[in-house]
């Protein structure tokens, strides 16, 4: 999402979101979670690729679900501002 | 530290608790499913079995497939309850009780019930080995 | 007098020991069934029902129905109780408890277990009711 | 099969089986076992025949079930002396 055309990042105010990780993912990345200002207008996939650029990313799902707010989104799922994102390892429960 | 919400349960599940949560008169067939932790030949000395989960959006998931489960099948009844933290082998990990007048339709929902957890519960597991040591338990691909 | 063979018993059905019966470290997963009896508006003032069975045919067909479903699933732990006498209202009259590697076999083990004792155990119910009265239950036509 | 052509009842000795009564059946009846003697090459049905012929008969099922030594039987299962038989009213187990 970043840079891509037609959507301010500069001038206009950003949307903070806490991308929560878990398992796997927060082993890998040493903590749990990464506080990102995204451009308004971003989506869940932009939360995702920030956690594709990190050095661990290595470790990620070839396609991990995404949660917003505690729910499974889609990758056009818009954010808001103070949105709770979380990117889920393949599960293991029951 | 929290012990319970809704679903999620650090404690073992009490079978009986559960089947007498769904009890009614009009009752006439429960079908328990309970899960334990597998072992295979090639696991080694597993000891117990640590379930971590996104606590908040585990309990919030299941709720979901709890009610999906009731908007399918109005007259069944239902308990669910999912460990999380440290579960020794032998004790389960997830209890689901469905009850319902006529016993196709507990059968029905019990399996919906299970196999949606396990597809959308954001709930991860990790072996804990007599060796010390502790390795994640591979998942499915999580999906909503 | 009898308290109990092979598979029946005139007592309540332990529902924890059944399950612990096919416990074993190669279950996945555990698909208990627990039959109780439903009543109806129509039924009014039940008590009871009192299940009365051929009892040396009941007991030999149910150990053929469990072998029939062991042959067919060979990884099921199969345990099975049907009671016999009175039963009051809210207790199982039946309870089949079913482990296997993999949750799907256990549920279909499961099934066949229940619908087999449902068409071919030769076993007979009378509602006992608050009146003092008594009356048969209409049951199904017996197949081998 | 009283009177099948071919099949002696007088000269030869007879079969003895219990025919044993359950439930309405037993109740109808007011016993639970019947005794008969059936000729030899006698089969189930024979024995369903003898309780067709009882007075409370229009209490048994169209087509009741039938079970030699405490397994379901054909209609045409040969008997044996000794032999248990028993006709099985509708179940209700379960």
């Amino acid at each position: 999402m970043s840079g891509a055309p037609g959507k301010g990042s500069g001038s206009e105010a950003g949307i903070r979101v806490c991308i929560r990780l878990f398992a796997t993912y927060a082993e890998a990345a040493g903590r749990d979670a990464i506080e990102v200002t995204l451009p308004p207008g971003a989506v869940a996939a932009d939360a995702l690729a920030v956690v594709r650029a990190q050095p661990w990313a290595g470790r990620l799902a070839p396609s991990p679900a995404v949660a917003v707010n505690r729910r499974y989104a889609k990758a056009d799922a818009e954010l808001r501002d103070g949105d709770e994102v979380a990117i889920i390892p393949p599960v293991a429960g029951g | 530290m929290w012990a319970m919400s809704g679903w999620l349960t650090d404690q073992p599940i009490d079978v009986a608790r559960l089947v007498a949560d769904v009890a009614s008169a009009g009752s006439g067939g429960t079908v328990v499913f309970l899960g334990t932790v597998r072992r295979s030949e090639a696991d080694g000395d597993v000891e117990a079995i640590e379930y971590s989960a996104y606590q908040e959006m585990a309990d919030a998931e299941l709720g979901r497939i709890v009610a999906e489960t009731r908007a399918r099948w109005p007259e069944v009844r239902i308990a669910l309850r999912h460990r999380t933290g440290l579960v020794p082998l032998g004790e389960a990990s997830v209890v689901i009780a469905a009850s319902a007048p006529h016993r196709a339709e507990a059968y029905a929902a019990s399996r919906f019930l299970i196999e949606e957890t396990k597809r959308r519960a954001p709930i991860w597991k990790k072996e804990r080995l007599a060796t010390g040591a502790a390795r994640w338990v591979e998942g499915r691909p999580a999906g909503g």
